[in-house]
């Protein structure tokens, strides 16, 4: 429990499609960081250790700039 | 809206990760609150090690089923295994009542699945297999945050 | 090591982003880069459209099953639709064609797949299904979960 709560404002009622979408940006970010570093491009396991979470979080949470939030559009809109 | 799907995989460990994950992004589409998918997340945790270990004794040839229906705001999961199901289901959802202690359980995985969803039932046969049926209503305040 | 799953749901375009996510989980059990997910995401985007659009013509309730073996280093999927088929695959594989001009498709739904994956197969009868085979060699450097 709590390795996403972790790494946003400690808010549990806070909707995941924005949690997700915060949690992208620091991959984001981590990913530069480390390809700036050491030449190539970070796997998923680095980034994932880095970052405190599972390499299945990440890729969940890279998902979020692209689809989920089209995705809540279409359904709540 | 109403959507379904299943996800059928190999009883190691290795999947647990996947399973959390794969049942959230599915989950995701009712806009739940983060503490919301994380009990749910946590409940796939329980029911597939319970599986893996209890179910299968580690056997990695068990076959795990998920799935799970969305309706408005409920949720509907169902986690499935085909291995050596229970005698004594009440007594097996007793607070702290484990089988293995000598992996050190907490015997507090069934206790973790009725604490987080709204509706646990648990259909067993010995020598068959396991099937737990849950509910949770998730979304309650409509608010559109993106 | 070797691991496999398989997911089935709905044929609506709501559950494009849970067939990437649930697959690319699943692949980075492999350790790939990140830009390996995005390719296999952005396949697994292709075949599931396809299905959803080609196959079924928009009726949900058409089901795709997409399964996924892990062996060192070597991701095989496959996308399978009980949609209506097609009559000339190597047609519908040449770049450019699509047989739905006026849904303003781009043609390159195969053409991405071949350049992302290094081996793509299309099984097709009419009226029966389309099931597409995918392998891609991942994670150059070394292969494992622990
Ligand atoms: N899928 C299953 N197959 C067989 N037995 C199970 C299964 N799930 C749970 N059990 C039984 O129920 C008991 C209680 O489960 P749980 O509350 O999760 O505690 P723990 O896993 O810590 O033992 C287990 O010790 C086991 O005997
Ligand atoms: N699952 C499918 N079932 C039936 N026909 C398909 C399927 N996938 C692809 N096709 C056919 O192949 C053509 C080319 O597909 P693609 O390269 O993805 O281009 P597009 O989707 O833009 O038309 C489609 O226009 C369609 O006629
Ligand atoms: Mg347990
Ligand atoms: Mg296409």
């Amino acid at each position: 429990i709590g390795e996403i709560q972790r790494f946003i404002r400690d808010d549990g009622t806070m909707k995941v499609s924005r949690s997700l979408k915060e949690m992208n940006q620091k991959i984001r970010r981590e990913r530069d960081a480390k390809t700036k570093e050491t030449g190539r491009e970070p796997t998923v396991n680095e980034l994932a250790e880095a970052l405190g979470l599972t390499p299945e979080e990440v890729v969940f949470a890279t998902e979020a700039g692209r689809h989920l939030s089209s995705l809540h559009e279409t359904v709540y809109e | 809206m109403t959507n379904e799907m299943s996800i059928t995989f190999s009883a190691v460990s290795e999947n647990e990760a996947f399973a959390r994950v794969s049942v959230g992004a599915f989950v995701s589409q009712l806009d739940p609150t983060m503490d919301e998918v994380t009990e749910i997340k946590t409940v796939i945790s329980e029911s597939v090690t319970n599986a893996i270990i209890h179910g299968y004794n580690e056997n990695p040839a068990g076959n795990i089923t998920i799935s799970a229906w969305l309706e408005d705001g409920l949720v509907t999961l169902t986690i499935t295994d085909e291995g050596k199901g229970m005698q004594n289901v009440d007594e097996a959802r007793e607070p702290l009542f484990t089988s293995r202690p000598e992996l050190e359980r907490s015997g507090m995985g069934f206790t973790i699945m009725e604490n987080f969803m709204d509706e646990v039932a648990v259909h067993s046969v010995p020598e068959k297999g396991t099937t737990i049926y849950m509910k949770k209503h998730v979304a309650k305040s409509k608010a559109h945050c993106s």
